[in-house]
């Protein structure tokens, strides 16, 4: 069980969904995937299916029609899993927060593990904030 | 004893068969039915156990009998044109007519030839799948009538017609195979193409009796091909002796002139095997109830064309007529193949694999060599079971969802458990290591080198094949994650056929080493070596070239079985799904409801269905970019194959 | 702003058209709320897009308003849009989303509307 | 038979952890070629590790069965090959297991899946006739199928059969899902089919899957070796450089697209292939 | 396809072009907008961050003398620190690290309003 | 008979970055309808513009779009400021007017990547997202952020650029023109490439006007149409003539984006050369008079319309933005039906579309 746990925290997969964010966020975690940041590094691969999915990373707000799709998408992924909100608007809906048709942060629909401020978050601290999950991960009794 | 075997081989299908006409009660002809096939099969298990024999039916002018019955079934296809108003029918009688007439009038022929009938090893194996798999497809005919009737709303029942042709089929085609004398031949010949035209039309519908005349023209011109050789054989080869087979393909007729007959009794045995271009005759025939598709290109009618083309392959060894012929067979292998991936009608792909799967073994015969025409032996037999099986399911499913089209068929696995599993089995076991008909491929593809271009064509050929088959496979077991499915209930006529044949299927694929060892090996021997054979019946005849562990040895059956049970089987026993580990689809994140939803939020927020059709490649593929250009190569393959007997000594 | 062009709303299709044939292209629409009425609108550009031109009707509430989209489908997501979040009631459209093009079941319906402004307002949560 | 008992435990142990760490040295040197770091060599084995270790959820049973053949198949037809067994056998096995994925692909009702099943169609397609062309070029120069006949010759494939070879090498590149042939599935760039057949595996029936794509590494590359096999070290050589060229093909071309493939499958792999039998066909008759 | 081969085989010769960042850390560049922080001894509970604040990330209680800030909400803009006049608002140039849980700062502002008007 | 399939594409798919569905229906794998299903990036910025103070507009708008960030936030200072209209500072206008080039500099250097991604090739992604860095970081640099700018305000902007900057950006953009240069060199050129975009997706002149397109997808089909012609900002005193290609497929629009990156960079040579000394800002008082008006810029995807109406309190009465996005959109459907699905991303990226802008 040791070797599976370890290698969880050495592969995690990501998922990027894009809520209804401006954009901002999702060019930095693309970003990340570039050789700059390279974050394959830390086995980080980008999936774009939930079924392969390990760690979500979610950006902006969610707005009426997205948080049935969010939610959607977090049930069709496997557990263990982790939600990363980037962004301000992921993680409370920003500057958002008066539109109409915006709910809010992520929270409201799913379960989120670890929140990365910023508008928009660097990638830096987009690693930051998967070293973060991962940790979480790590002391998890699972 | 033999007397009662060949009576009951080909007399009590006629018998039979009236008896049932005059019968009406469902259940009586039922039994009538159930007790002929059965007592074929242990006939035809009698021939086994006795072995090659000639035989001569006596104390009956039965030449005369064969005589007046030709001229009969000949004026009734002048009548067939004339009512049905169509030329071609028309045409082809009177050309099979008047040399007939010339033949027996103005020559004044003498036709008797001795032995009439020679029942050898090929014989008796043709017998075999014959009576086996055409007496099984009669059972299944039963009830499939009754509910074919039931649903069309039939006023005026007309199954006792049907079964009829059904059974006559079967007598018809033993004598076909058992026949020495060509004459006598023909005469079987002309029978199995009548039954043909009464099977297909049977539905009297407009499409129905067109495609009927059709396959009957075609069938025609193949009948006047057969009666010119026969002419040609008498005179040139100096009387009634050429006309046996037995002299044909013994090597004591005179060589050089016997190729021309040779090569246009090939195209007989091409127009019968739906060869292109004539394959559009068979898929015309698709219009017919199915066990009538069923027993017809399985072990029936296109197998005589096989039979005679494999049956001539001493004849014409060595000489161009046998490249020719193999390439012939290879191509419509190769062009079938891909005509079938266009096909979205189940009962069309089936028909489009049959030609593929016949011109493969015309082309083994035409490959000419010990191995090839063992292939093409094990390739008869395992068609016939697997096809004549394949058919079965269809008619089954037509039945369950009333629908012939294969992208209805989807999700037939949670609807009918039984049958999918079936025929899943059944089209595994066109394409799958280890069944027979990967057996025979490999055997094929392995004498193929010595014409290369057929083993090319072998190739692309055999790839398609798979995508068809994979295709259609897909679609039935495409499901919703529900979890427990009942097994349906199958009427006992349609179970029986189908059960028998699946563990046929098994038997002979395990058991092909055994059965290549006694029956097939000598078999092929005795279709190479012509006469020489009788005197040594099941012996364990060694082929030139090749010995039992060279062919078989390498093909390791077992282990590709154990491989395939390990593969199929073990995960069914230790798969246990809960309901809750199971997910809906990936549909973007916009699958809709519950797991076994298979519909999606669309625009302003609606449930739309997904749909999923599948891939036809109509604009490469399709009949009508496809039929122009492989017909016309076909024609001139055929033209050439007839061409090498005139010109090429 | 210049080149504004008062029309009536039934006009709107035939005035369009003439621009557009006479080589301009289709920019976007306006719909503003006067209370009362709604203003609509119609931008086109010609010149190489540098000069504008707009035309501009003004309706009740409840007016029925022909669509442009039988003419040009570059008014078909505008056209949808003023329909859903102003409530305006364009009829004959090429594609009707019925109201659903951007907002879901649950938003609130015609939110640019003046008196919707209360509600939104009290929104806002961290 | 000891030793036959042998050498099958050993391969089925030993295959994976050599096609994995292929695996792992592909991904490595890709992000190389891309000015990337990259993941550690051992990076295939955690993510296998962690797949196993996921949450099993599914979308319908059959799925399993297929993906388990595919499987069972692969290392059948890895078998065939190093026991120097039958060619053609061997083709026959892999040609199934494609089969098998692809039916994996059909047995749910799901989308992109069923595309992707599709495409892996297109893609036997493509390659199937090639190696069963290769099958008949082996016994167009040997007189058999059989792989032990090869090993037996001195006169390596190559030299006869280089058109083949080359044919064989984007066989290799279909197999690695190798731009520009990745269009049924890919191992990194985002596809327009989404994750193709295997879409709807997660956890470990899609370790399952990777289980056996590293056994297929090492069986295709085995397949590239046998044209030198005396010595055999020269052939593993040549495979090991097949696999350093698909890396950077994949790393130069952009995905093309389906019917492109089985095009230039079916006219230019065809032409090699036809040339080269016919070639020998007339230069040493039949066998 | 050949013309990108000298591309990649620059990039495979010439080293990875990655900036190993957890290990190496590049200092980010002044000016940079990376997050605000509060200075309690400056502020004087003016209100003007708070009202000119785009996303509502500062409230105010004047009574309590409690400035709260919601990081979670900031969308670094820059405004509150450049409408400050106690100059209570300083920019920092790194980014803000992330969080398990949203953190509410609650700042007591001591501050003396400034003589000169602002 | 079923041979038709009809499935969702999006709103997560991984080739679109954002939610959005096309309900396409195929034949084999040719497109035959598609039905373009909005909403998902719906936030309601419009009217949350009436009901910010006009200032707080500014940071609103830019969060429109992440990646044309900068270009609404010239927007709608612009349209807030011709309001009144007030003067801007002549040093203002060309600092607007280098930053808006070098957004769009960064911009096509990401469609860049995300096109060669459409057709699968990875490193091509890779390397121009590599050199896109690098305009980040003089983005960085000189305007405080690498996405959101925030550095214009209504009357001016926030900071200026120093000679060392000057020098910075030059020297940075420089290598970046070199970098592209061999790039965009194997994009245009690639056997592979070409075979993927050459007459995929043909929009001929007549069917882009007539679908009221801009930008750059327009300028590929042959029509010369700029918002840089109105000569706003800085453009007046620069050369600029639009880019334009005619062959209107996926490779023209290709070859846009990929000429116009070096126009970007000229241009904001060319700007940096000429910046004038002087003020960077004015003081603003109270709120916008009741008028109204239209801001035009030209965004990398096309022209962005502002749209404002003032009421003389220091709340917009309205405010409407009309993306270039929003007018390219209906281009999908004539470039899909007939395609093929390998070609749908292509076709789609070809657009550049941007939920996020259309929606707002
Ligand atoms: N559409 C759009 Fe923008 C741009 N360029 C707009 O103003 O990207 Ni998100
Ligand atoms: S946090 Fe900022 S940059 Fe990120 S999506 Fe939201 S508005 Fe855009
Ligand atoms: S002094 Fe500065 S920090 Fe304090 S309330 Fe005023 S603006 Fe805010
Ligand atoms: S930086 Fe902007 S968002 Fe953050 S607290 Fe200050 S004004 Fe508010």
């Amino acid at each position: 069980m040791g070797l599976i746990h370890n290698s969880r925290i050495k592969s995690p997969w990501i998922m990027h969904f894009d809520n209804s964010s401006c954009n901002g966020c999702d060019i930095e975690v693309l970003a990340c995937l570039t050789p700059l940041y390279d974050v394959e590094r830390f086995g980080i691969v980008n999936m774009g299916n939930p079924k392969h999915a390990d760690v979500l990373l979610i950006t902006g707000p969610v707005n009426r029609r997205t948080a049935r799709v969010l939610r959607n998408l977090y049930d069709q992924v496997p557990g263990p899993k982790m939600v990363i909100a980037v962004g301000t608007c992921a993680s409370t809906g920003g500057v958002f927060h008066n539109c109409y048709n915006v709910l809010g942060g992520v929270d409201k629909v799913v379960p989120v593990d670890v929140y990365i401020p910023g508008c928009s978050v660097r990638p830096e601290a987009i690693i930051d904030g998967v070293v973060l999950a991962l940790q979480k991960l790590a002391s998890a009794n699972l | 004893m033999t007397d009662g075997m060949m009576a009951i081989a080909i007399l009590l299908p006629l018998l039979a068969g009236l008896v049932i006409f005059l019968v009406r009660d469902y259940y009586a002809r039922n039994v009538v039915v159930v007790v002929t096939a059965l007592t074929l099969i242990a006939n035809s298990i009698l021939f086994v156990v006795k072995g090659p024999f000639t035989y001569t039916p006596t104390g009956f002018n039965w030449g005369l009998v064969i005589e007046v019955l030709d001229y009969a079934i000949l004026i009734f296809y002048l009548y067939l044109g004339f009512t049905l108003r169509n030329w071609l029918v028309l045409i082809f009688a009177v050309t099979q007519l008047i040399p007939l007439a010339y033949f027996e009038f103005v020559m004044k022929a003498h036709v008797e030839v001795a032995p009439a009938f020679v029942v050898d090893n090929l014989a008796i194996i043709m017998c075999l799948v014959i009576s086996i798999v055409g007496s099984l497809i009669c059972i299944y005919a039963l009830r499939y009538m009754y509910d074919h009737e039931q649903h069309a709303h039939v006023e005026k029942s007309r199954q006792s017609r049907f079964l009829l042709w059904l059974v006559l089929f079967l007598g018809a085609m033993n004598g076909l195979v058992f026949a020495n004398n060509l004459v006598w031949l023909y005469f079987f010949w002309e029978v199995t193409t009548m039954c043909s035209f009464m099977l297909i039309s049977h539905d009297k519908t407009e499409l129905a009796i067109k495609n009927a005349a059709r396959a009957l023209w075609m069938n025609s011109t193949g009948g006047t091909a057969f009666i010119i050789a026969i002419i040609y054989l008498y005179v040139t080869q100096g009387g009634a002796s050429a006309l046996s087979m037995q002299n044909i393909i013994g090597g004591t007729l005179q060589g050089s002139i016997l190729l021309l007959p040779v090569a246009l009794l090939c195209y007989t045995g091409c127009t019968k095997a739906a060869q292109m271009p004539f394959q559009s005759w068979l898929l015309g025939a698709m219009v017919a109830p199915t066990p009538v598709s069923a027993l017809l290109h399985s072990s029936t009618m296109v197998k005589a064309g096989v039979y005679l083309v494999l049956r001539l392959a001493p004849a014409y060894a060595g000489t161009y007529v046998s490249t020719a012929v193999a390439i012939v067979g290879a191509f419509t292998f190769f062009g079938t193949s891909a005509l079938a991936i266009s096909q979205s009608t189940g009962k069309r792909v089936l028909a489009y694999s049959t030609i593929a799967n016949l011109g493969l073994i015309i082309a083994c015969a035409g490959i000419n060599t010990p191995l090839s025409i063992a292939a093409a032996i094990l390739l008869i037999i395992f068609h016939a079971i697997s096809k004549g099986m394949l058919f079965l399911c269809a008619g089954t499913i037509e039945h369950l969802i009333w629908s012939r089209d294969i992208e209805d068929m989807e999700g037939l696995a949670a609807k009918a458990p039984l049958t999918t599993l079936i025929t899943a089995l059944g089209i595994l076991s066109m394409f799958l290591p280890p069944f027979g008909m990967l057996l025979g491929k490999w055997i094929a593809l392995e004498a193929a080198y010595r014409i290369p271009l057929a083993a090319v064509l072998f190739v692309l050929a055999s790839t398609m094949t798979i995508v068809f088959w994979t295709k259609w496979l897909g679609r039935l077991l495409q499901v919703l994650p529900k979890l427990g499915w009942p097994f349906e209930k199958l009427s006992l006529s349609y179970s029986v056929p189908l059960w028998t044949l699946l563990v046929g299927i098994f038997v002979v694929g395990i058991g092909v080493a055994p059965i290549y060892q006694n029956f097939v090996a000598s078999a092929a021997h005795n279709v190479i070596s012509g006469t020489q054979i009788f005197a040594s019946g099941w012996d364990n005849m060694s082929l030139s070239g090749t010995s039992v562990k060279g062919l078989l040895g390498y093909f390791p059956v077992w282990a590709l079985y154990a491989v395939f049970a390990i593969a199929v089987l073990l995960p069914l026993i230790f798969v246990g799904l809960k309901p809750t580990q199971l997910r809906p689809v990936y549909m973007c994140g916009e699958q809709s409801g519950a797991m076994d939803a298979d519909e999606y939020m669309a625009e302003a927020d609606t449930k739309t269905k997904v749909i999923l059709g599948g891939y036809y490649f109509q604009d490469s593929l399709g009949e009508k970019t496809l039929n122009p250009v492989v017909n016309t190569i076909a024609i001139l393959l055929l033209v050439i194959m007839i061409g090498c007997g005139v010109i090429l000594k | 702003m210049e080149n504004i062009i008062q029309i009536t709303k039934n006009d709107i299709v035939n005035e369009g058209k003439k621009l557009l044939d006479a080589g301009a292209k289709f920019v976007t629409a306006v719909c503003n709320d006067l209370d009362e009425k709604l203003e609509v609108t119609y931008f086109f550009s010609a010149n190489r897009g540098v000069d504008l031109t707009c035309l501009r009707y003004t309706v009740g509430k409840d007016e029925e308003v022909p669509s442009l989209t039988g003419t040009t489908l570059s008014t078909l997501l505008i056209e949808n849009e003023m329909k859903e979040l102003f409530g305006l009631k364009v009829k004959d459209l090429a594609i009707d989303y019925g109201g659903h093009l951007m907002l879901a079941h649950d938003s609130p319906t015609t939110p640019m509307l003046k008196p919707k402004k209360a509600e939104a307002e009290s929104k806002g949560e961290i | 038979m000891m030793r036959q008992l042998i050498l099958l435990i050993a391969t089925i142990v030993v295959a994976p952890f050599i096609g994995g760490l292929l695996f792992g040295i592909d991904r490595r040197i890709t992000a190389r070629l891309q000015g990337r770091f990259g993941p550690p060599i051992l990076q295939p084995f955690y993510d296998f590790l962690k797949l196993i270790g996921k949450e099993r959820i599914a979308v319908s049973r059959l799925q399993f069965v297929w993906i388990y053949a595919y499987l069972v198949f692969m290392v059948g037809s890895l078998l065939c090959l190093v026991f120097q067994s039958d060619f053609l056998i061997l083709v026959f096995l892999l040609g199934f297991a494609g089969v098998s994925l692809v039916l994996a692909g059909f047995s749910t009702k799901s989308p992109y899946s069923h595309f992707g099943a599709n495409r892996e169609l297109l893609q036997i397609m493509a390659y199937e006739p090639v190696l069963l062309l290769l099958a008949i070029g082996i016994y167009a120069q040997n007189g058999t199928f059989l792989i032990s006949e090869i090993f037996n010759q001195s006169r390596p494939l190559i030299f006869s059969l280089w058109p083949l070879f080359i044919a064989v090498l984007y066989v290799l590149t279909i197999k690695m899902r190798k731009s520009p042939f990745d269009i049924a599935t890919s191992h990194h760039a985002h596809q327009e089919i989404v994750k193709g057949v295997i879409t709807e595996f997660s956890g470990p029936y899609y370790a399952l899957y990777q289980l056996a794509e590293w056994y297929e590494i090492v069986l295709v590359l085995g397949i590239v070796a046998l044209f030198w096999t005396n010595p055999l070290w020269v052939g593993i050589l040549i495979a090991l450089a097949a696999f350093l060229l698909e890396l950077l093909i994949d790393n130069i071309a952009a995905r093309m697209t389906a019917p492109w493939m089985v095009r230039l499958s079916w006219t230019v792999g065809l032409i090699l292939g036809v040339l080269n039998i016919a070639y020998i066909y007339f230069t040493k008759g039949v066998s | 396809m050949a013309l990108m081969l000298p591309t990649i085989l620059r990039n495979f010769f010439g080293g990875p072009a990655t900036r190993m960042y957890p290990v190496q850390v590049r200092e980010p560049f002044e000016n940079a907008r990376g997050h605000v922080t509060f200075n309690d001894d400056k502020c004087f509970l003016c209100g003007l961050c708070a009202t000119k604040c785009p996303s509502e990330a500062i409230s105010i209680d004047k009574e309590k003398r409690l400035l709260t800030f919601y990081p979670a909400r900031c969308i670094v803009c820059e405004v509150c620190a450049l409408a400050c006049p106690g100059d209570a608002i300083d920019m920092v140039f790194k980014w803000r690290a992330p969080f398990y849980h949203k953190p509410v700062e609650v700042h007591e502002s001591r501050g003396k309003r400034p003589r000169t008007p602002m | 008979m079923a041979t038709r399939t009809t499935v969702p594409f999006g709103p997560q798919h991984p080739v679109l970055p954002e939610p959005v569905q096309l309900r396409i229906t195929y034949e084999d794998e040719k497109v035959v309808e598609v039905v373009p299903v909005i909403g998902y990036g719906q936030r309601g910025i419009e009217k949350a513009c009436e009901l910010n103070e006009y200032n707080k507009n500014i940071y609103l708008c830019e969060r429109v779009c992440g990646i044309c960030s900068y270009q609404h936030s010239e927007s709608v200072v612009l349209a807030t400021e011709q309001l009144w209209p007030l003067d801007i500072p002549p040093r203002t206008k060309f600092l607007r007017t280098i930053w808006a080039e070098m957004a769009r500099t960064h911009s096509h250097l990401l469609w860049l990547g995300l096109f060669a991604d459409a057709f699968g090739y990875e490193s091509m992604f890779l390397q121009f997202w590599r050199i896109r860095e690098k305009v980040l970081d003089i983005l960085e640099q000189t305007a405080g952020h690498r996405v959101i700018q925030s550095v214009n305000v209504v009357g001016g902007v926030r900071r200026d650029i120093d000679e060392a900057q000057k020098k910075t950006v030059i020297d940075t953009l420089n290598v970046v023109r070199r970098e592209s240069d061999d790039l965009v060199n194997v994009l245009i050129n690639d056997y592979t490439v070409k075979s993927r975009t050459v007459g995929v997706g043909v929009m001929t002149k007549a069917q882009a006007m007539a679908l009221g397109c801009v930008g750059p997808t327009l300028r590929g089909s042959g029509v010369s149409e700029d918002a840089r012609l109105t000569k706003y900002s800085a453009y007046g005193e620069l050369n600029y003539e639009p880019i334009v290609e005619t062959a209107g497929d996926c490779y023209a629009r290709m070859k846009v984006r990929a000429r116009e990156l070096f126009q970007a960079i000229d241009l904001q040579m060319e700007a940096l050369s000429k910046l004038p000394e002087g003020e960077i800002a004015i003081k603003v008082k109270g709120g916008p008079p009741a008028n109204e008006t239209v801001a035009r810029t030209e965004a990398p995807r096309g022209e962005l319309y502002y749209y404002a109406k003032g009421n003389g309190t220091r709340h917009l009465e309205r405010m409407k933005i009309r993306t270039p996005t929003f007018a390219n959109l209906p281009a999908v459907l004539i470039l899909l039906p007939g395609c093929q699905l390998a070609d749908v991303p292509v076709n789609i990226h070809s657009l550049d579309p941007c939920i996020s802008c259309t929606e707002r």
